[in-house]
């Protein structure tokens, strides 16, 4: 079976292991997550960060040479099965528009849908958490509508405040924490998803599901 | 591994250091006190740097101004010779810390060792004689202790664990006496070495002084190199060594030497190392093992032929033994006399200038000194100043060359005890071989030992 | 008084470096030992230097390898009290060798490099 | 207790950073010169992972409450304890009431000053960085302010000694400093020309370099072909090209992830040149393997220990 992948280094120390498709395709995301899995027992892996489409292994060059370890991470991925990994479900009530979704009513317009439609497909989607990454918690979240995409602002903006649900290309997703972000923003949810200070610092997860509800909607 | 060798020492030791290094194309690094400046070996090595003042406490025995020292310089192991430094646990095991090689035994070898206790037991353990006894350190009830002390049979002698070199120790001829004498030492030893426990030993009335050498490498190579006989003391310092013991057989030295290598392999031992025995009525007595090289090793190197500090040195550099127990054949006979810059008779230590040494010479004969014209003898260390080597086929060869060549070593202006060693080589129970460990005290009480006494 | 006691006299005369040692013996007794030591000999050539005892002078409290500070402190510089004039390193670490008194430095006798043992002169000055 | 009297808020407390929570997003943050904050602490016989303080704003002034023992390395200049200048890469002992003054460093961008025991912040996922861009770790997940004050085990006097290890010795900051890099995912992807260019140019540090990122200056850097990338994890020391073609180091606050490909990633064993090299420096990046990388960091590493080992010999004799 060939893959058509590619394994790289970042610096000393890692290998990046990426499709050579720039189109996010589920099963293989589901191998991304059945490696990690494997990684975490693998002698000399420290550590895995799963992108989409993709997987940042860290391994230690005192316990595994670069070459062994880009050896060993082809051999585990050829035997990786898909995963069926389907996390636990997470509710996230949304307020959609209003002062805290400014992008709402454009975003709709964009879509050729009215507000409310819009929201509604928004939140009748099954999300699934692909990645987690950019900041702490933010779920790289795939499932959403074709329909409702919508490209990335060409100014990001510098402050998009926590709890901020978000959409950018074919992607949605949820603010952890106020950051910069090029994503438009419909609406905000009181969900924190990251808290350095819990247990499980981050509330969602690689593979979780994600379900949007509706609290309110500003027409 | 290592290019260049710290001696952490001073005096001849550290002289036959420096020769063993070069001899293996090794640098060495002198490192040395205020006093020590004009040191023969000091004037020698690739590098010297004084470290500190005259007192040995802020210099020899400074494990940090050492380890320094080697960092400074560069060294990558160092050599501790004896005395000083050379037996203590903690500055091997800082050494090996500093990412530096200790010439000598693992840190816990010489842990072990300088236990009396511990070492009695690990021995026991690996089947070496030791003398009849507690065992391990005496119980608090008296009657536990009338006990132990009848089972040995008297007379008994109570030592302290942490004792050695004679101090610390009491002798029991009858029971009456038991008590009091346990419960003195115990407080003497609880002064004088932080540590009460006490054991309780037959005592030997009439015991010789016989040591066993060895050699051990990290390869599980072990070899005995024969043993030397050291009755000649005073108050536990040596005066005259020779090797072999007169009129032991060899197969009863071959037995326990097979005993201490056996031991060592246990214990897994690395380096040289000297099992002490006292031997009386054809019987060993393990006394204690030094985890170092011994002022007497001449004495061995001459009759094996082996350079034991060379050796020691290529054990430390991972080498392997580069011959084995069968390679090793004891030949003729030799004797070593120390030469102390002390009055001969009244044992005062005597530093001072040497206005002019004349060393002697002669087939069979070996001196290390590091005395030269003008040196001057400090007075902060230990007295010795030289040892002299006789070789000869035979004992009473290597004993005329001794003679011959004590009568011709001159050390001028310098105060020795040459004309204490002269006159041992006439006395009859000398020539005679195999007198105990009390001979030279007898001597000296007997009046024989006095200057007017006549050479 | 014995020949004996009068050897350990003679013997702690010497080893204290007394060229005469007079004491009280017995009762009214006098006892005067002179140690004959003749003229020291000419110091045998060696390549350590003895510790220059100059008046003014910057001297180790340890020992290392000299290195300088940055920028150097040469001769004919002002040395102010506790100033750092340099360093004596130790494989990995360094010690700062610090001016007692304040100064004009009118000679160095070390440079960066050499080994420098305790009590040496690094710096001498007015 | 330390009380800081001057400060700016990019200085904060930092340790070696964050590991083993990338997945979730965590950046490492940590000490953007590790290499000094480790020499720091290996001369106060701390912990290697010791939190110190990370000066990049400066003047910087504190005053001891109380006999400490502290170390300043890192960036070089007039350091001053009480009006006494102290050497480069020095430990000294304080008294209390003593002010220690960092001035605007002669070489290099930030200072470390570290204290025997280190700083006693909470751990926040494992670590006692200070994540600036995220807001947690160290001192309230915020820079230093004026007045703050800072829990520092209290020690006796102990003699002053310093680092011979120098790490500054040979890097000219006159000159573009030598910095080594893997080649990373998209390196082939980019023209020949930029490839060259890569390697040869003296990249220029911008104004815009945090803790997140440098951006650099230079020529522009083109893709042989568009590439669509999916969000993939990056670790400080990736240098992305932006479609603007001019790279960017991501750093220790950087995020966990990017989309920008990649033409190397600085080696860890150099990282502790950029984080040292303000606006205005020059870099410039020489390929080396893998395993050069890693022979480069273990050297570092073992000189580290080196000095660890040491200073542990002189604390007995300094003490």
């Amino acid at each position: 079976m060939r893959e058509p992948i590619t394994i790289s280094f970042s610096g000393g120390s890692a290998l990046l292991l990426q499709s050579n498709s720039s189109r996010f395709d589920e099963q293989f995301q589901k191998r991304i997550w059945s490696l990690a899995t494997d990684l975490q027992a693998a002698p000399g892996f420290t550590e895995t960060v799963p992108g989409m489409n993709n997987i940042l292994a860290l391994f230690n060059p005192e316990e595994i040479v670069p070459e062994e370890a880009r050896k060993q991470l082809t051999e585990r991925w050829a035997k990786a099965q898909p995963l069926p990994r389907r996390g636990k479900t997470v509710e996230i009530p949304v307020v959609y528009g209003g002062q805290n979704g400014e992008d709402f009513k454009p975003w709709a317009r964009h879509c050729g849908l009215a507000p409310l439609e819009a929201a509604q497909r928004h939140a009748a989607g099954t999300y699934q958490v692909a990645a987690i990454g950019a900041m702490p918690g933010f779920p790289y979240l795939s499932g959403l509508d074709p329909a409702l995409a919508i490209a990335r602002r060409s100014t990001p903006r510098l402050a998009v405040p926590v709890g901020s649900v978000i959409v950018g290309g074919a992607q949605a997703a949820v603010m952890p924490q106020t950051s910069p972000s090029g994503w438009h923003i419909i609406g905000r949810t009181n969900i924190a998803l990251f808290d350095p200070h819990r247990d499980k610092p981050s509330t969602l997860a690689p593979g979780d599901i994600v379900r949007f509800t509706i609290e309110d909607v500003w027409l | 591994m290592f290019d260049t060798v710290l001696i952490a020492n001073r005096g001849e030791i550290a002289l036959r250091i420096l020769r063993a290094c070069r001899s293996l194309g090794l640098k060495t690094v002198a490192i040395h006190s205020e006093a020590d400046r004009d040191l023969r070996h000091v004037q020698l090595a690739d590098k010297r740097l004084c470290i500190g003042p005259a007192p040995a406490r802020d210099s020899y025995l400074n494990i940090a101004s050492i380890l320094l020292a080697a960092k400074a310089t560069g060294a990558g192991a160092i050599h501790p010779g004896y005395g000083f430094l050379s037996e203590n646990a903690g500055f091997a095991e800082a050494v090996e810390k500093a990412g530096l090689v200790f010439i000598g035994p693992p840190a816990d070898a010489i842990r072990t060792m300088g236990d009396k206790i511990a070492a009695k037991e690990a021995m026991r353990a690996a089947g070496v004689p030791c003398v009849p006894g507690s065992g391990g350190a005496l119980p608090d009830e008296d009657w536990r202790v009338r006990h132990i002390a009848a089972e040995t049979g008297y007379p008994v002698i109570v030592k302290a664990s942490g004792g050695g070199g004679g101090r610390g120790m009491r002798i029991v001829r009858r029971e009456e006496e038991l008590a009091d004498a346990v419960a003195l030492t115990r407080e003497e030893a609880g002064r004088a070495f932080g540590n009460p426990d006490v054991y309780i030993e037959m005592f030997l009335e009439h015991p010789r002084h016989v040591e066993i050498q060895i050699l051990a490498d990290n390869h599980g190579n072990t070899v005995m190199l024969g043993e030397r006989d050291c009755s000649m003391q005073r108050r536990h310092q040596k005066v005259i060594e020779e090797s072999p013991a007169p009129g032991i057989p060899r197969e009863a030295i071959e037995r326990v030497g097979a005993r201490c290598v056996a031991a060592c392999k246990q214990m897994g031992y690395r380096g040289a190392g000297t099992f002490e025995f006292l031997y009386e009525n054809g019987e060993f007595f393990f006394i204690e093992m030094n985890t170092r090289v011994q002022v007497e090793h001449p004495v061995t190197e001459m009759v094996t032929g082996i350079d034991i500090v060379r050796e020691q040195i290529r054990i430390a550099m991972g080498e392997p033994l580069s011959f084995t127990q069968a390679d090793i054949t004891m030949r003729g006979h030799a004797i070593e006399c120390r030469i102390n810059a002390e009055d001969s008779f009244a044992f005062t230590p005597s530093p001072g200038m040497v206005e002019t040494h004349r060393p002697p010479g002669g087939p069979g004969i070996r001196l290390d000194t590091h005395l030269y014209d003008g040196y001057e003898v400090p007075p902060h260390y230990d007295s010795l100043v030289a040892k002299l080597i006789a070789y000869g086929d035979t004992r009473e060869e290597a004993l005329i060359r001794m003679k011959v060549a004590l009568a011709e070593y001159e050390i001028g202006g310098l105060t020795t005890n040459i004309p204490l060693q002269r006159r041992l080589m006439n006395d009859p129970g000398f020539r005679q071989g195999g007198f105990d460990i009390h001979h030279l005290e007898a001597l000296i009480a007997s009046g024989a030992m006095k200057p007017e006494g006549g050479a | 008084m014995t020949l004996d006691e009068i050897e350990r006299a003679v013997a702690l005369a010497k080893s204290r470096g007394l060229a005469e040692l007079e004491c009280a013996i017995g009762q009214g007794g006098r006892l005067k030992v002179i140690v004959n030591r003749p003229h020291k000999p000419v110091a045998p050539a060696t390549a350590v230097a003895l510790p220059v005892k100059a008046k003014n002078a910057i001297r180790t409290r340890y020992f290392g390898v000299f290195a300088d500070t940055v920028p150097p402190v040469r001769s004919g510089d002002r040395v102010s009290e506790h100033q750092v004039v340099g360093f004596l390193e130790l494989g990995e670490i360094r010690f700062a060798i610090e001016a007692e008194k304040a100064g004009r430095v009118s000679a160095k006798p070390v440079k960066p490099g050499d080994l420098v043992g305790y009590g040496e002169t690094v710096f001498e000055y007015e | 207790m330390i009380e800081v009297l001057t400060t700016g808020a990019a200085n904060s407390v930092q340790d070696l950073g964050r590991n083993g929570r990338f997945d979730i997003g965590v950046s490492r943050s940590g000490a953007m010169d590790r290499l000094s904050l480790m020499i720091g602490n290996a001369l106060l016989g701390n912990d290697l992972n010791a939190a110190g303080l990370e000066i990049a704003i400066f003047p910087f002034r504190l005053r001891f409450d109380q006999p400490a023992r502290f170390a300043v390395t890192g960036a070089e200049g007039a350091v001053t304890l009480a009006g006494r200048p102290l050497p480069a890469r020095w430990a000294a002992s304080a008294a209390e009431g003593e002010t220690l003054v960092i001035a605007p460093p002669d070489k290099g961008a930030r200072v470390y000053i570290t204290f025997a025991g280190g700083i006693d912040v909470e751990p926040v996922l494992g670590s006692r960085a200070t994540d600036l861009k995220s807001g947690y770790g160290g001192l309230e997940g915020r820079g230093l302010k004026r007045g703050d004050r800072l829990n520092v085990t209290p020690k006796p006097y102990m003699r002053a000694f310093g680092a011979a290890l120098d790490p500054f010795a040979a890097l000219d900051f006159a000159n573009p400093l030598p910095v080594r890099v893997v080649p990373a995912a998209e390196h082939s992807v980019f023209s020949a020309d930029a490839r060259k260019l890569f390697s040869r140019w003296a990249w220029r540090v911008t104004q815009e370099a945090d803790r997140m990122g440098y951006r650099l200056e230079g020529p522009e850097l083109k893709l042989e072909r568009r590439l669509e990338l999916m969000s993939h994890g990056i670790l400080p020391g990736t240098v992305q090209v932006p479609p603007s073609g001019k790279p960017i180091i991501q750093l220790a606050d950087a995020n966990t992830c990017g989309g920008y490909p990649k033409i190397a990633t600085i080696i860890e064993a150099d990282l502790w040149i950029v984080g040292q090299a303000g606006p205005d420096s020059r870099f410039l990046f020489t390929e080396v393997t893998p395993d050069e990388a890693n022979a480069a960091l273990r050297k570092q590493r073992h000189e580290i220990d080196a000095l660890a080992r040491t200073v542990e010999v002189a604390r007995s004799l300094a003490g």
